[in-house]
Order: C-alpha cells, then sequence, then structure tokens
C-alpha cells in the first residue's frame, strides 16, 4: 500500500518501533506546552496566595515540577530522534524525524520560558498590588 | 463537458472523457435560485465565505472611513456619539467577526482540499451549514446599524457597561446572540478544516509533506478550537445577565466584571493570532512560488507556526495591564508576551533566507507580501513594547495601541490576504488580475495605510484615548488626526481599486494556465477553475512539492480505483497519509440551509425572550434528524 | 507541465473498504466536538472557581449547597448507561443486531431515569439564578449538562429507532459509532461537574 | 506645536521610514503626554519608552535592510544558493538569539521599572478618585480615613509629596490617566484599585477617561494641579469649608429647579449626590469635565443646552427664565 518504492525491511523495522516512537516523539508536543501552561496559570493564580503565606517556597517547587517536565519532554523527543536516525529523507517516515525535532525544540522553548517568567519573582516583592 | 481538460490528458480518448463526464456528473452541483442553496461543493462554499468575507469588509471599511471623517477635525459634528460609537463598535466587530475569521476560513475552506489532493472537504453539509449561519448571522447584525439599534458598548463590550442597566435597548443583545452564532460558524469551519487536513490528505502526505498553509490552517482551526468556547461562555453569561437576571457581571450580588475581561481576552488574544497564523501561511506560498525554490527551513516553519498557537493561550493577561492586579502576576505575562517574538522572527529570517539571492520575480502577490514584510514587523516591534508592563500602562487604550493594532491586522493579516486574492484568484476564476490595476492598488494601500495608522502613534503618546467620538481643539491631535483621515482614503482607495480588479478581471482577464506561477503545490494540479471533483484522478506524493518533482520524476502518481457514480474520496492515516478507506460524500441537499435558519429563529428570538432558547433548540434537532436521516435505497458497498 | 507527465497509478482503491466507522472522519468529527464541549465545560468550572475566589462566602450566607443524594444517584445511572451503550456497540460489531437495539434503547431509558432524577434536584437548589453569582453559575451548569443530556438522548432515540427498523449493518453503524462516543463525553463530563457543583463547597 | 512645523514642512509625500523619524525625535509639550513627565515615575517610563523607539528602530532598519539585500541581490542575475549552514546560522541569529535579548531585556527593564513606578512608599496624602458617568469626583482623606473635603474634576495634589489614589467606580469602568505623571489605573466597580502619583513641579495637566465608558467618553476629563504645600494646604481649607454664600436669590432658582436633587453646595439645602458637588465651584478652572473654560457666559450654556455641549449627558437641561438665570449664574460664579 505504501506510495514509495522503498525496501521493505526499511517498512518493518520501522513497524515495530512504531508504538513506543509515537509516545516518544509526541512527548515534546504535549509535555513542554504543558509544563509551560501549568507554571504560568497556577503561578499567576497563587500570587495573593503567596502574598499571604509570607513565603515563595510553593512557586519554586512548581517552577522544579515544571522545569522537570521539560526535561523530561526533551529527553523523550531526543530518544526518538535517536532512534529514527536511519530514515533516509525521502521515506514518508521522516515525519517521525520532524515530530521528534519539533518536540526537542518545544521543550527547548518551554524551558526558556519558565525560566524567563520565573525570573522576576527574584527582582519584586511578591506582595507589590496585592491590596485586595 | 466536452473539454476533457488537462487532468486526464493521459487518456484523452473516447473511453477517457467518457469517465470523466460521468465523475463530473457525480460532483456537479445543481442550477438554478432553488439549486443555489443545495451546493455542497467546497469550492462553491468557499467562494461564498470569500466573497461575502469581502463584502462585510468593504461596509466596515466604510464604517472605518465615516470615523476617520468624524475625527478629522476637533468638535466635528459629522456623526453624533451615539451613532459614532455604534458605528465604532460594529467596525470593530465586524472587522473581527464578519471579516477577518471568515475570510481566512473561506479561504482554507476553498484551498485545503485543493492543496492536500482531496476531492472534497470531510463533511460537505456542515461547511454548507456553517455558511448560511454566517451569512444569516452577518447580515442580522449589520441590519441593526441602518435600524439604529446596533451595539454601542465596543468591540469587547466590558461589563457593567454592557450590561441591561447601562446599555438600554436592543444592541447588545443583538451582538451576543448573533456573534456566538457566528461563532458557531467559525467552529463548525474549524472542526470541518482538521479532520479533512487529518483524514483526507492524499495517500503519501505525511506529515512532513504538509504545505505550510495547511499546517497554518490547521494551527487556525486548532486555536478556533479551543479559544471560540470561552467567548461563547462568556456572551452566553452576558446574555443571561441582560435576559433573564442571572449576576454573573454584578459586582452587588457575588459576581464579577472581571471574569468578563478574563473569558474574553482568554478568547481575543488567540483570536488575533487566528486571524494572523493561515496569512502566515500565505507568505509562505507566495514566497516560495516567486522565489522558485523550496522554503527554507520546513521544520522551523511549523515549529513557529504551532507554538504561536499555544503562546497565544498565555497572554491574555496583557490586556489587563492597567485592571490593578497583583505585579508579580502581571510580569509573568510580559516575558511571555514578548517571547512570541521568536517564532517570528524565526518565520521571517526563514522567508528573507528563502528570498536570499533568488531569482524573485515581482508580481504582484510578491509585492503585497513584500509590503506586509515592512509593515507586520513594525507592528511586531510596538507589540513587544506594549508587552512591557509599564509602558503599556502609558499607552493602554490610546491612538498607539489602535495604531498597533492595525499595523498588525492590516499588515499581518489583510495584506497577506490580498496576496493570497492575487495569487489563487486565476486558480478560482481562471482568469488573472490585471497586472497594473494590482500594482497601483499595492502602492496606494502601502503609502495610504502608512500615512493613515502611522501618526497614530504619536497621537497615542499625546494622550489621545481610544474610542473617542470628538477631542477639543486645544489637544492639538487635529493635524496629525487630518494626516490619518487622508491616509485612510488612499488606503480605500487602494482596496477599493482591488475590489474592482476582482470584478473587472472575472470578464475581462487574460485566460489562466492551469498552473500560471510554475507553483509547487497540488491545487495547481489541476484546471483553472477546478473541476466539480477538483481532481479527475487523486493524486499520489512523493514530497511537499509534487509539481517540481513529477517533472523530474518524469512520472506522476495518481489513485485509480474510485468510483465514478458516487462521490467518493481516499481516507488515510493521521500522521503517514497511508490509504485506510473510502469514504463516500452526501451530495446536494437544502437540509443545512432548513437547519442553519431553524437555528436563526432560536438566537434571533432569544433577544426578545428566553424561551427561544427551546424553539431554536428543538427546531435545530428536527432539522438536524432529518439531515442525517439516512435515505432509501440505503447505501451498498 | 503537470498535465504533460505520463501517469503511474500508486494506489489502487478498488478493494479497499467504504466502512470503517471506527476510523471514519465523522468520528474524528464528533471527537472535534466532544473537544469544544470540554473546552466549555472547563471554561464554566474555571469562572465557579474564580467568582468563588473574588466572594467573601461561597455559598453566600444562608444558602446550603445542594443536597448530595439525587446527583450521587445520576453518578451511578449515566455510567451505568454508558455500559449498555458500550454492550450495544459491542453487539453492532458481532453482527447481533438485537443486542443493539435493545442497548440502544436501555441507555436511553437510562437515561430518561437521569433527567428525572436531575429535575428532582434542580428542584432541590436552595437559590435562583438571579440571587447571588453562586446561583447563576451553579444553574447555569446544571443547565448546560441537562440540554446535552437531552439532545444526547433525542439523538440516541433516532438510533434506537433505526436500530429497530434493522437499518445498521455490521458495515454500516457509523451512526451507532459516533453516537457511543458523544454519549460517552456526556456521561463522563458529569464526574468533574458533580465534584466541583456538590464536593467543593463542602471540602474546599 | 513645534512637532507639527516639522511634518508639514516635510510634506505630505513624506515617505513612511522619513515620518517615523521625525515624529519620534520631536518631543511636544503637551498638557497630556507621555513624552513630557514631570514626575519621577511618568520620567521612568518615558526613559525606558524612548530606549525602546531607538531599538525598535534599529530592528527595524536591520530586518528590512537585510530583506532589501536579499530581494535585489540577485535581479535578473544568476541565483546564489546559500548553505544551509548559513541560512541556519542566520536565522539562528535573527530569530531566536536576538529576540531572546530583546525579551530578557523588555522582561527586566519592565519588571524593574514597572515595580518602581508603582511604588507604594512615603505616602502622604490619600486622595478618593471616583469614576462616574461622565465626571470625576475627588474625595480628601484625612489620617483617619475621614472625608474632609470633595470637589470634582480638579485635583490637586502638594509638589514633591507622594500621593495615594484610591481608584473607585459606582457604575461602569472608568481609567484614570495623567499621562504626564502616571501611567494609568481602572476603575472597577466592586473593587478599589490603588495609583500613586508624585509630581515634581508645580503646573496643570489633564487627566482622560481612558477605559470606555459610554456616550461621553471622549469628553470625561479633569484638570490635575500641583501647586506648593502651603498653596495646597490653602487650597484644600478653602474647599473643605461650607459654601461661602448661602443666601441668594439664585440659590432659590438653584432649589426651585431641583437642581439639589443631584448637586451639592454644602450649608445650603441642596445636598444631592449623583453629580458634582458645587459648593466651590467658582474655584474651578473648567466646567463639564475639563471641557469649557468657567466662564459665566459657558456656565449659562452648559445650564440651558447640556446636550448641545455634551450629548448624552445625565444632567437634564434646565430652562429658567433670563432673569433667574443670570441671579443663577451670578450665584454660582460666587461660589470661591
Amino acid at each position: 500500500m505504501q506510495a514509495e518504492s522503498d525496501p521493505q525491511q526499511d517498512d518493518l523495522i520501522l513497524a515495530k518501533q512504531e508504538g513506543r516512537e509515537a509516545l516518544s516523539a509526541w512527548a515534546g508536543w504535549v509535555m513542554a506546552p504543558a509544563a509551560w501552561a501549568l507554571h504560568q496559570g497556577i503561578g499567576y493564580a497563587m500570587v495573593p496566595w503567596l502574598c499571604a503565606l509570607g513565603t515563595r517556597w510553593p512557586y519554586h517547587a512548581l517552577t522544579v515540577f515544571a522545569v522537570g517536565l521539560c526535561i523530561g519532554g526533551a529527553l523523550m523527543s531526543r530518544k526518538a530522534l535517536r532512534r529514527s536516525r536511519h530514515i533516509r529523507p525521502e521515506h514518508s517516515r521522516m515525519r517521525v524525524r520532524m515530530m521528534a525535532l519539533i518536540g526537542l525544540m518545544f521543550s527547548a522553548a518551554a524551558f526558556g520560558g519558565i525560566l524567563v517568567e520565573y525570573l522576576p519573582s527574584f527582582l519584586i516583592d511578591t506582595c507589590n498590588g496585592v491590596d485586595r | 463537458m466536452t473539454d476533457v481538460g488537462p487532468a486526464l490528458r493521459h487518456r484523452d480518448d473516447a473511453e477517457g472523457r467518457e469517465t470523466l463526464a460521468t465523475i463530473e456528473r457525480t460532483w456537479q452541483s445543481p442550477k438554478g435560485f432553488f439549486g443555489w442553496f443545495t451546493h455542497v461543493n467546497h469550492t462553491n462554499i468557499g467562494r461564498r465565505f470569500v466573497a461575502t468575507a469581502l463584502i462585510f469588509f468593504a461596509i466596515a471599511g466604510v464604517l472605518g472611513l465615516l470615523m476617520r471623517w468624524q475625527l478629522s477635525a476637533p468638535l466635528n459634528e459629522v456623526l453624533d456619539p451615539d451613532t459614532y460609537n455604534q458605528v465604532m463598535t460594529v467596525h470593530g466587530t465586524a472587522m473581527m467577526f464578519l471579516f477577518a475569521i471568515p475570510a481566512m476560513e473561506g479561504i482554507a475552506i476553498y484551498l485545503v482540499p485543493l492543496m492536500i489532493g482531496a476531492r472534497d472537504m470531510a463533511f460537505p453539509r456542515l461547511n454548507a451549514f456553517g455558511y448560511y449561519v454566517y451569512l444569516i448571522g452577518g447580515v442580522i447584525f449589520l441590519l441593526s446599524l441602518p435600524l439604529g439599534i446596533a451595539p454601542a458598548a465596543g468591540w469587547f463590550n466590558y461589563v457593567p457597561l454592557s450590561n441591561k442597566e447601562f446599555s438600554p435597548g436592543l444592541g447588545v443583545d443583538i451582538w451576543t446572540t448573533m456573534i456566538t452564532f457566528i461563532e458557531v460558524a467559525a467552529l463548525t469551519a474549524a472542526v470541518e478544516l482538521i479532520v479533512t487536513i487529518f483524514k483526507l490528505r492524499a495517500p503519501g502526505m505525511s506529515l512532513n509533506r504538509m504545505p505550510i498553509f495547511v499546517w497554518a490552517v490547521l494551527v487556525m482551526s486548532f486555536m478556533i478550537l479551543f479559544a471560540m468556547p470561552s467567548v461563547i461562555v462568556a456572551s452566553a453569561m452576558l446574555m443571561m445577565d441582560r435576559l433573564v437576571d442571572t449576576q454573573f457581571f454584578v459586582a452587588e450580588a457575588g459576581g464579577s466584571p472581571l471574569l468578563w475581561q478574563h473569558l474574553f481576552w482568554f478568547f481575543g488574544h488567540p483570536e488575533v493570532y487566528i486571524i494572523f497564523v493561515p496569512a502566515l501561511g500565505i507568505v509562505t506560498s507566495v514566497v516560495v512560488t516567486f522565489a522558485q525554490r523550496p522554503v527554507f527551513g520546513y521544520t522551523a516553519l511549523v515549529l513557529a507556526l504551532v507554538s504561536v498557537g499555544m503562546v497565544s493561550f498565555g497572554l491574555w493577561v496583557h490586556h489587563m495591564y492597567t485592571t490593578g492586579l497583583p505585579f508579580m502576576g502581571r510580569s509573568f505575562f510580559m516575558a511571555a508576551s514578548a517571547m512570541i517574538s521568536i517564532p517570528s522572527g524565526v518565520q521571517i529570517f526563514c522567508w528573507i533566507m528563502t528570498l536570499w539571492g533568488a531569482r524573485i520575480r515581482f508580481e504582484v502577490p510578491m509585492l503585497w507580501v513584500l509590503s506586509f514584510f515592512a509593515v507586520f514587523i513594525t507592528g511586531g516591534l510596538t507589540g513587544v513594547m506594549v508587552a512591557s508592563v509599564p509602558f503599556d500602562r502609558q499607552v493602554h487604550d490610546t491612538y498607539f495601541v489602535v495604531a498597533h493594532f492595525h499595523y498588525v491586522l492590516v499588515g499581518g493579516a489583510v495584506f497577506p490576504l490580498m496576496a493570497g486574492l492575487y495569487y489563487w484568484y486565476p486558480k478560482a476564476v481562471g482568469r488573472m488580475l490585471s497586472d497594473r490595476m494590482g500594482k497601483w492598488s499595492v502602492g496606494l494601500s502601502f503609502v495610504g495605510f502608512n500615512l493613515a495608522f502611522f501618526p497614530m502613534h504619536q497621537l497615542g503618546l499625546e494622550g489621545m484615548p481610544r474610542r473617542i467620538y470628538t477631542y477639543l481643539p486645544e489637544m492639538d491631535w487635529g493635524f496629525l488626526n487630518q494626516l490619518a483621515t487622508v491616509g485612510a482614503i488612499i488606503l480605500a482607495v487602494g482596496f477599493g481599486l482591488t475590489f474592482w480588479n476582482l470584478i473587472y478581471s472575472a470578464y475581462r482577464g487574460t485566460v489562466a494556465d492551469e498552473n500560471p506561477w510554475n507553483a509547487p503545490t497540488l491545487e495547481w494540479a489541476t484546471t483553472s477553475p477546478p473541476l466539480n471533483c477538483n481532481f479527475a484522478q487523486q493524486p499520489v506524493v512523493q514530497d511537499d512539492r509534487p509539481l517540481w518533482s513529477w517533472p523530474e520524476r518524469g512520472k506522476r502518481t495518481v489513485v485509480g480505483g474510485l468510483r465514478t457514480d458516487r462521490r467518493e474520496t481516499m481516507v488515510t492515516t493521521l500522521l503517514d497519509a497511508r490509504p485506510q478507506s473510502v469514504q463516500v460524500l452526501p451530495g446536494p441537499t437544502p437540509w443545512p440551509f432548513v437547519s442553519a435558519v431553524a437555528a436563526s429563529v432560536g438566537f434571533l428570538g432569544l433577544i426578545f425572550s428566553p424561551w427561544f432558547y427551546l424553539i431554536g433548540f428543538f427546531g435545530a434537532f428536527v432539522t438536524f434528524v432529518f439531515w442525517f436521516w439516512p435515505r432509501k435505497p440505503y447505501r451498498e458497498d | 507541465m503537470t498535465k504533460d507527465i505520463p501517469v503511474e497509478v500508486a494506489v489502487d482503491a478498488s478493494d479497499i473498504t467504504r466502512f470503517a466507522p471506527h476510523t471514519h472522519p465523522l468520528w474524528w468529527g464528533i471527537l472535534a466536538a466532544v473537544a469544544i464541549e470540554a473546552a466549555v465545560v472547563a471554561n464554566l468550572l474555571t469562572s465557579y472557581f474564580y467568582l468563588w475566589a473574588r466572594t467573601d462566602a461561597w455559598p453566600p450566607e444562608g444558602v446550603e449547597p445542594p443536597p448530595l443524594l439525587w446527583p450521587t444517584l445520576i453518578l451511578v445511572v449515566l455510567p451505568l448507561s454508558s455500559v449498555t451503550m458500550w454492550w450495544a456497540g459491542k453487539g453492532s460489531d458481532a453482527g447481533r443486531m438485537r443486542q443493539l437495539a435493545l442497548g440502544v434503547s436501555a441507555s436511553v431509558l437510562l437515561a430518561c431515569v437521569a433527567i428525572g432524577f436531575r429535575s428532582i434536584q434542580i428542584a432541590q437548589f436552595d437559590i435562583l439564578w438571579s440571587d447571588h453569582a453562586y446561583g447563576s453559575i451553579l444553574w447555569a451548569i446544571t443547565g448546560f449538562h441537562y440540554t446535552h443530556v437531552v439532545s444526547a438522548i433525542v439523538g440516541t432515540a433516532a438510533v434506537a429507532i433505526l436500530a429497530w427498523m434493522g437499518y445498521f449493518t455490521p458495515e454500516r453503524q457509523l451512526g451507532v459509532v459516533v453516537d457511543t462516543l458523544y454519549w460517552y463525553f456526556v456521561a463522563g463530563v458529569y464526574l468533574p461537574i458533580y465534584l466541583v457543583l456538590y464536593w467543593a463547597p463542602r471540602l474546599l | 506645536m513645534e512637532m507639527q512645523k516639522v511634518t508639514s514642512a516635510t510634506g505630505l509625500g513624506t515617505r513612511g521610514l522619513l515620518l517615523f523619524v521625525v515624529l519620534l525625535v520631536s518631543g511636544c509639550s503637551g498638557v497630556q503626554s507621555v513624552l513630557d513627565p514631570a514626575a519621577p515615575d511618568a520620567r521612568l517610563i518615558a526613559r525606558l519608552s524612548w530606549w525602546m523607539f531607538a531599538s525598535g528602530t534599529f530592528v527595524l532598519i536591520v530586518t528590512l535592510g537585510m530583506l532589501l539585500v536579499a530581494v535585489n541581490l540577485q535581479r535578473g542575475g544568476d541565483r546564489i544558493d546559500v548553505s544551509f549552514r548559513t541560512s541556519a546560522i542566520i536565522v539562528a541569529i535573527g530569530g531566536v538569539a536576538a529576540p531572546v535579548i530583546a525579551i530578557i531585556a523588555v522582561g527586566v527593564s519592565g519588571v524593574l521599572i514597572g515595580d518602581q513606578a508603582e511604588g507604594a512608599e512615603d505616602v502622604g496624602l490619600t486622595v478618593e478618585v471616583h469614576g462616574n458617568r461622565w465626571w470625576w469626583e475627588f474625595r480628601y482623606l484625612d489620617e483617619a480615613g475621614e472625608v474632609t473635603a470633595v470637589t470634582a474634576n480638579e485635583l490637586h495634589l502638594p509638589v514633591g509629596e507622594r500621593a495615594h489614589l484610591l481608584l473607585k467606580s459606582d457604575d461602569v469602568i472608568h481609567s484614570f490617566w495623567v499621562p504626564n505623571l502616571q501611567g494609568k489605573t481602572d476603575l472597577i466597580p466592586g473593587v478599589t484599585n490603588s495609583l500613586y502619583t508624585e509630581p515634581e513641579v508645580a503646573g496643570t495637566w489633564r487627566a482622560q477617561c481612558a477605559e470606555y465608558c459610554g456616550i461621553q467618553h471622549a469628553l470625561m476629563a479633569a484638570l490635575v494641579v500641583a501647586e506648593p504645600r502651603e498653596a495646597f494646604d490653602a487650597w484644600l481649607a478653602q474647599q473643605a469649608a461650607p459654601a461661602v454664600v448661602t443666601e441668594h436669590p439664585g440659590l432659590d432658582v438653584f432649589l426651585d429647579y431641583e437642581c439639589g436633587e443631584c448637586h451639592a453646595i454644602r450649608g445650603t439645602a441642596a445636598d444631592g449626590q449623583k453629580g458634582p458637588d458645587l459648593t466651590h465651584l467658582a474655584s474651578r478652572e473648567t466646567l463639564a469635565a475639563a471641557t469649557l473654560p468657567n466662564t459665566p457666559g459657558n456656565l449659562g450654556g452648559w445650564i440651558t443646552s447640556t446636550h448641545k455641549v455634551k450629548p448624552g449627558a445625565l444632567m437634564p437641561p434646565t430652562a429658567p427664565e433670563q432673569q433667574e438665570l443670570f441671579a443663577l449664574i451670578e450665584y454660582l460664579g460666587m461660589l470661591e
């Protein structure tokens, strides 16, 4: 059914890995944005609470967790990328490489994004502007 | 059906002609006035979407000119304040909901099946339903203006201003019901596009071989899917506050005016990118074709598009910097808002590197894209500026922001849209647009646009707030406003020329070839205008630029064995596009129209009485059942 | 130019199935519709918590959180109706059309029971939608889910009628598959709604 | 203004980029301008703005320059193929590295400057600012939080002292904005927001409502007058006192036409709360939310043809006999 005229064993090897690959190639797509969204959304919502609490450790913990998610996503994407190294560029399964590469870059971007958003908490007082 | 057309040239014999004639009969839309209401082919629906959106664009543009006329001098009395506020609200709402989104969706509906080598979209009848919903909703919404009952609370309808107490009358009710209704159309189109892109791609078109435009449409559709619900929830709450006295936004009864802002901007910010993302796809298509080389950084562009989509959901608070939120909370969104500059930068430099040293043909679409670059980058830079909390606290809700978003939206979406019109018009109509008129149109629009909107930056810094119907002579804003008005008129002439060009060239334009620009994507692999069935034989692809690689390979691969006596198209796997099954598509039917009318009765009635909720709900439901009820004889394999 | 290039048939579609209910585009369409509905529910629940966070007393003074009995019964009935729906789908996959008809009808009946319970429970609400934002959001979320159960019932009733008419075959069961998917969503989305509306104000 | 001369000299045909530069270099001295700061907060923000304009212009020129080079490189000649590596490096520098620097710069400067500009330290005076459709009310509070003086559409502040403005609204959302002094903050029903400001020099500036609030949003403004402490104290004492004249034929007209239902003149029977407090109307420079200069003629025009001046304003126009009107104007003119 393949449109390409690739050697059959190529397809066979790939098919065996398909299950694992499918998961790991998408890891960065799911985990990195989720980490960023969690960090931003929860961090934003917890500011008044942090101010009332007078400590920032929940926020630090949240950051560590989010960064961990990003690193996990990056590692899984990298694994998928390595495993797909032998795919020839003209094969349609090149898309596994693309997915994995994008997943890896997503993880990097989310990692950077989380750190940039984390930075202000060191520069300012949590309670500024928390009037209510 | 005497001309077999190039699509079947390999079998330009009696049998080939006969086969094509049968397929074309199968895919033909009924003629005549009543036939019009039964059309379901995506080319028909897409054309209607774009044409309707352009008409709404013209109307909203005239409203913009009216505002510019009023503001051209201090204490002008062209429009009284109430009329001005209605005009302002309708201008913003119409440009966003009635023009920008539907125009992009219309282009997507027209092009995506062609680009992915499908014969139609996955749910042709739903497609038609979406169009009627949009048409009915848009017309009713715009009619409120000549009737003098248009909403006047601004396009973002902040509560409590839009509550019954401060906005009595029907205006805001019309806004909430009709906008929700139109969003239904946007949602149906989004679902439709996602499924079509996921499942109906030509065999061989794995995810990494999809044209960038298709990726952009996919991202746009997902954004619609997740952004629209929040404005639907918000406007439903506002509708209920006004209609049945719920207290969602009433501070005295535990409600919160800020809830509206959060919900609205959680939609409103992605909304801007919903308009802008498909435009990026258009730009890529044009750049590739006129540079005559494959795009540099395919993966990077896909990455950029998807991350624009994702990041856009994390910026909504930057519309609320002045609402007194805790400073640390706001500071998170500062970095996030500036972050959008990374994917934008990556895209711009990928295009620059694609163009670098290429032998570029400076045809009209390419000129629109070049003006897009200049204008959009300026808007993007002011966008990074307003991401900064302290700066935004000065320029928020001033003409600086008006200038910024017109640079981003007109520069980033309308100019590419124009490029798209010039680029794909030959495919859709079969004739080329006039080159001379096109060049004049680009030039006038570019000059007019900058003249109209650049001075607004200065006006904003000089303290001119948004949404004012007049200003005092002592404020010294007169000259720059006059300049802006002159620019707006030039801009209108520029766009007007393109409108005239669209009409004129349909009759007088030179006849277009199958692939007049030598473009690489599949929509150019069929006749201009496309066959009823799009492709006599669905293509099979090996890379992301089949029209350039087929000649190199010396053969063109197609799908064989689809039936000619009913509407069939290939279904392929989601990731690798391996053939999976064949979908049988429905033919012409009036039920989508009937359903849309039933639903619109419900929505329109809601303005007057909550009971119409039930009437509309059950009315639509009954028609849906009729719509889906299997007809005898049941399909056999 | 494309038209001059010789053609090769690379995929022959004559033998590919025309009936693939589990991978049919419509299945994906319903999934997208479910995603939209889920986003609406997420927005409503977030609004619930947002309003809560900005109010001193939630529920307001003198108002009790809704009683637990009926909602908890619904939490039993709705998943049960999903099981019968699943059983019906099994039947239609295997060609046992009677099982399909029975299962689908049972689901409709169970959902009607759930609607009955829901109506009782709405009558027990301590507050009107127009009294306080708490009442507004409580009624809105409840009404939203009520409407969905009703529409799922109407749609499934249509499927049941077709099933009794003998329309469905193992190949021609797309309607069953997509209806089942939607049904799972309507039943499943009740859980977060239940937890937020009935337990959150008691526990948090 | 200076700027206008410059732009008109270059003519209407000026091209976009040139216009950009011309507009930017011409600072202007307005009573409502971001680029003419008169307080430390606004000054910080203005400096930040100039930095951002400059770097933005630089980025624009570089990027468009690259684009121009790219498209002009091979007009008519053979096409140049850049290696993947070179292209990737350029994309990485222009598309990733440069924006990252910009993000960090914008983020850090925004956080530091924003935090400083919203600073709440060393607050002297506290004033409640009430947004109404479509005028401003200012209530001066003493240390105990009691209202000492109420005035409308004219905010006086002592020079060099940080004032705390409590922002409240009872109808729709407004936004209090004095560009020369401080960024804006919204007035939201059900919420009390804070704004801190500190004029450095004596002067008069204009405050404008910046959040669309309905039909007369355009003309909802106020004057902000900064004066030395002694002058301010004298002014506040005067504003806190009841009306100087409490017996006058004009007051009878005022009460006969039910103006007192909405307006208060402290010390008389007029005690309405819906409209601006008029106890010291004559001491104000403007009428109708900083729309008209406070002259007897304008006052008469405002009373009799309110909706010609500001269509949709909530004050009903009143049409007293001519004699009555003169008495009324005379009386209101005495309310120093």
